[in-house]
């Protein structure tokens, strides 16, 4: 099953999700990296961090809230231990990258632009601009488009930079928009939405960042409809559909929204065989539903209502019933624009 | 992954589920533990729960039995499950507890449901011909894990409660000094509460005898890949880390944890936000 | 347990979430609606609405996407039919009224002003503005503040505005800053956010309005944090925390990011007793811990960590332990900041 | 609310829960249906499930029965259930089947499970002395619900099938109006997927009778304040309305529900986008 993130062809659309597969070491216990489309590090930052206190996690109803501050080793460790290890293993690598600057992505690209073993470059814009008093890239679209164009500008031209965005905003098309003319050659979303939850007990936050990214099922309406809503602005943009997916359908239902790769996140910590199990599931759907190729099911569900028949026959028109459909409603612009 | 429920038990005011998992049996070491997930295909519980391996037995092909309390709805989920049911595991997980080489004299201190992981290891250093002493405490009698067992395996067995229903009246602490003394131990081994370990460790480090203990950290997958259970552990180089619970322990020398930083960064850790090794606030809020 | 929302005295912080107790009839078949703080009735549009086609809802995991299209009688019906059935009862009735311009926000208010039996008005910003290409208010702050204070300025001076917010925004504070500066007695939060699922089976969208609103406890991590970062932003000023409260606790910890008065939304629908088992809830917890008056718990949580114990007494360091706590990172201004 | 389990049985391809629930048992008439919590305490499914009531019973207080089919993941958690589970529930709700005042002849139509609703109103037409008919139909024969029964209790009983595996070849409305021209029936009531109501209230207004319809849309709450319900019906004073199924309905006069308009908003409904009674497009979207 086949896809392309940009020119790069994966040989299937999963992938796990930046941040939740550590280093593919501890996953690769589990299973083979080679068998899913991509594995996606976390995201890797300049210095090492040791990143936020205990208690960094809040399970939440169909989610959990996270605050792990980008723990990880810094760039040169990255490349000196991490990387070889998944390049001697032809693991197919999209690193992810992180920082408080314009420049400091920058410099990543820098580093890794030489690096063997870089399929892609997964820019996590949900980081906070030192030099914008902490406004997080993700929420502002001309930052945004800033820092993907410096990474662009320093990554090998073969590279594709793929532009991590966050449902904490407005109009997620105007930051997709923009991050694109920036010259990402994909996006992926979503990121977490920033969430909170109060220990009843101590009468305290549950986490010791006070805030954390909410993931998991619960965020899947948000990822399928910000999937949805750039694929039907900007259809040739590729789009790597994350939230929620804990299923082969879940996967599916991005895909039908647009998404031509799917990243598997918390699920990994409910199963860490996951990302086999989706992918069969979704094989599974696919061939079970006539379809050859993967591309044929992407932004399926755009396609106009009627092109193909409904599910409950018994709500649909009859053919020569009278056109009593209801006429599209001028001030409905969300869906409207659609 | 996925196991037949076996056995359920009450032991005191704990739960134990026995459930057939081959898979798990078999390279089962002590201190290992399970990540179990709880409230069935359509739960809006996500995480596992992990819980110490208290037994392996070879029946239906292997099976592992772990001692839970009640805490939250997972726990309370679980406490509902009865034989023939179905549970899914991922096991075993975890750096078991190292053995000594030779033939030496340990004290096994267990706190609460912590004592359940002790007598896998106890088992394994009899083998050994080590001499096994255990000191188990708990709030209250119910509360105490294993005491029975305990007196069984045990060269001796020293019980402590906090309101005084079963043994001595207070902590393992208070009276660990006195074990280690009366049996010369060469090594501690504890699992319990952090507050215990803290104390556990202090007395051995007193005492200058090496202790391997098992730490609890909230976690949400066990394998290693989230990094929510980190805490400050020192490692060789003297360098300070916040490494996994889940992956390079439970298991941890005593007297590398940083016991009184649990829950913080500390200033010297690597990649901590003041430390030279950098750390700049960069972080992923959303 | 009472509490305040603006000057106006409630015997209870709960109330129904609009658009969830319709015109309150229904819900008085299960308890007397005076034993409730407050009913917020659906959106009050000024022309009757069919509102949208079916199906209008599809479940998610915690949660339900809703495009029900504000369904509604108009307001010349609500005042002749409606609200005279609730006042004669005496039942606390906060209005919510929708629009697509700012002038039929204040023309809402103009007839709402000398009409008995309404205790405040809702102004419910998440719809779209015709004037501005349909940019929903609630995503925009001076879009919001104008209609707040066009309602404001047109309605009577002893009957508290309440500005209704939507967490689908870069800056909630920003929002919540404009309408008060708007003259908005108190703000509600959340809205919905914008939400979507796709029929695996139809492959079409599972709405017949394509995107919904995500309600349920999906989506109380988003209302825990935007009650959270506007009660330390505006500290004075009264909020109704809504979004995904099914029990006690939850209402609890909604009052204990900020929030003076809680709504109940979805958990209607599972539990048309809710109203009063979350308020018996809420009171013995409150009881179990000690307090005195629900005022004593409102945004309790944001006091500095230290000043009541941490519950699991193992993590926190011990008295004389040296400070090893983590520094205040810089760059972490969502959090630093509050 | 919460009732417990007293038996499950399987009924050809239906599941079967008998609960015992003396409050809705009371109150039961004939089309009411019960709103079904599914997926126990920390189940991520919010939405309760609609289904009819089968029967009712006075043992242990009052119970109450409903048949279904595992659609979704909420009606396989159902089709778990044992004997001594507890379930919650909301009910009687809904506008149950009008009855006449006269001893008339009823054709009763039910498709698939919805002929589970026809025979607690057969036993309320018979006690007013009605004559009652069945036409019951299905795909398959495993899929027709209570052909033994409707034998037992109707004066005539015609079964259809699709893949004629049991009665006719065909559907209901291939055999209803031989039906209503033999019994020379006064009313029709029917019971089934939409698609069988249109067919059904055709058949009725081809032979000018009056036709009563329980419909089935998908719903929320049941109980009126979510507004995910409704279809548009004609009223009394000839507008069209969207109602809603659970309040208004699921019972309705075939003749005003306007089957062809389900799932549209009709441009002459009452508040449609386009028509002169206003409607403006204002709407809440996030
Ligand atoms: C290595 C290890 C071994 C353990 N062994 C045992 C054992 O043998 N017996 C036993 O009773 N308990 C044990 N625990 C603790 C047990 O995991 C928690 O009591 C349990 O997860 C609580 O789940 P809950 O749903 O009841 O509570 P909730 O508070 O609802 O749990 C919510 C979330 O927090 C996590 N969590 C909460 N408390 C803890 C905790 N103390 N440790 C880890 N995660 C937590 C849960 O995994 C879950 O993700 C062990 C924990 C660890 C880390
Ligand atoms: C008045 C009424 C009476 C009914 N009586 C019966 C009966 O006697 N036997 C029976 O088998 N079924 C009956 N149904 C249909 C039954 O409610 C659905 O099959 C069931 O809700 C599906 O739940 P699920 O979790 O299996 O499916 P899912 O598709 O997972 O359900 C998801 C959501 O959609 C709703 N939903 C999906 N399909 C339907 C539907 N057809 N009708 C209503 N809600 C739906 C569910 O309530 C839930 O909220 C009745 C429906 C109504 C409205
Ligand atoms: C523990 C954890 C750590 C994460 N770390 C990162 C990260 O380093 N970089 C990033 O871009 N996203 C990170 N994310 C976000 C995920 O990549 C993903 O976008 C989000 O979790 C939604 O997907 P899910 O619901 O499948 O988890 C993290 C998420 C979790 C739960
Ligand atoms: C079916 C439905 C209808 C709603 N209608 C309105 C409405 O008319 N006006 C409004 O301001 N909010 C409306 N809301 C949003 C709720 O008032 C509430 O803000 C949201 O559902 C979150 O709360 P909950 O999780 O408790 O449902 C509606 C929500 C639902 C589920
Ligand atoms: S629990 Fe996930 S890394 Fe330890
Ligand atoms: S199901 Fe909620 S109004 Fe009918």
């Amino acid at each position: 099953m086949r896809t392309y993130l940009a020119h790069v062809e994966l040989i299937n659309p999963i992938t796990t999700a930046a941040g939740c597969a550590a280093t593919g070491k501890e996953l690769s216990q589990f299973f083979d990296l080679n068998r899913i489309g991509a594995l996606v590090t976390k995201s890797i930052t300049m210095a090492p961090r040791a990143g936020r206190p205990t208690p960094r996690m809040a399970e939440t109803p169909s989610g959990m809230l996270n605050a792990i501050g980008l723990q990880g080793p810094g760039i040169d460790a990255f490349l000196e231990r991490d990387l070889p290890w998944l390049a001697q293993r032809s693991v197919r690598t999209v690193v992810s990258i992180a920082g408080g600057t314009v420049n400091e992505y920058g410099a990543l690209a820098r580093r890794l632009t030489d690096a063997p073993g870089v399929t892609g470059v997964e820019v996590n814009l949900a980081c906070p601009n030192i030099e914008d008093r902490g406004r997080v890239f993700a929420r502002d679209p001309s930052a945004s488009a800033e820092v993907i164009s410096s990474v662009r500008a320093l990554m090998r031209y073969d590279v594709p930079v793929i532009a991590k965005l966050s449902p904490d905003v407005a109009d997620v098309v105007a930051v997709a928009r923009a991050c694109v003319d920036g010259g990402a050659d994909a996006l992926s979303m979503i990121n977490t939405p920033l969430g909170m939850s109060i220990d009843t007990e101590t009468l305290r936050p549950s986490l010791a960042a006070v805030t954390g990214g909410l993931s998991g099922p619960a965020v899947r309406p948000l990822a399928v409809r910000c999937v949805w809503q750039v694929h039907a602005a900007l259809p040739g943009v590729p789009i790597v559909g994350v939230g929620g997916v804990l299923t082969g359908r879940d996967a599916f239902e991005l895909i039908l929204a647009g998404a031509c790769a799917v990243g598997v996140g918390t699920a990994l910590f409910h199963d860490p065989y996951s990302c086999l199990r989706i992918l069969r599931e979704l094989e599974e759907l696919l061939q079970a539903r006539g379809f050859q190729r993967l591309a044929d099911a992407v932004g399926l569900a755009h396609r106009p209502p009627g092109s193909a028949a409904r599910h409950r026959a018994d709500l649909a028109p009859g053919p020569g019933a009278p056109d009593f459909t209801v006429p599209p409603d001028p001030l409905n612009m969300e869906e409207s624009s659609l | 992954m996925t196991g037949t429920v076996l056995t359920t038990r009450r032991v005191e005011a704990y739960h134990a589920l026995t459930v057939v998992a081959p898979g798990i049996a078999e390279r089962f070491r002590p201190g290992h533990f399970v990540a179990v997930a709880v409230g069935g295909p359509q739960s809006s519980m996500l995480t596992r729960r992990a819980f110490s391996i208290h037994d392996v037995k070879p029946d239906y092909g292997g099976t592992v039995e772990f001692v839970f309390t009640v805490r939250g709805p997972g726990t309370a989920w679980l406490a509902e499950r009865r034989a023939r049911d179905t549970l899914d595991l991922v096991g075993p997980l975890g750096r078991p507890f190292p053995l000594p080489r030779d033939p030496v004299t340990c004290v096994l201190v267990g706190g609460e449901y912590g004592s359940a992981t002790l007598f896998g290891l106890a088992d394994a250093l009899q083998q050994r011909g080590c001499r096994v002493d255990f000191v188990l405490g708990g709030a209250s009698a119910d509360r105490v894990f294993g005491a029975l067992r305990a007196r069984r395996m045990g060269e001796t067995t020293t019980l402590t409660t906090e309101d005084g229903s079963l043994g001595m009246r207070g902590k393992v602490t208070d009276v660990l000094p006195g074990v280690i003394a009366d049996t010369r131990a060469d090594v501690v081994y504890a699992c319990g509460p952090m507050e215990t370990l803290r104390g556990v460790t202090a007395v051995a480090i007193e005492f200058d005898i090496p202790v391997q203990v098992a730490v609890e950290e909230a976690m949400a997958c066990g394998i290693g890949m989230c990094m929510t259970c980190v805490l400050p552990v020192i490692g060789e180089d003297g360098v300070t880390r916040m490494v996994r619970a889940c992956a390079e322990g439970p298991v941890f020398r005593g007297e590398r944890v940083r016991f009184e930083d649990v829950g913080t960064i500390p200033f010297d850790a690597l990649g901590a936000p003041g430390s030279p090794s950098g750390g700049g606030g960069t972080r992923n809020v959303s």
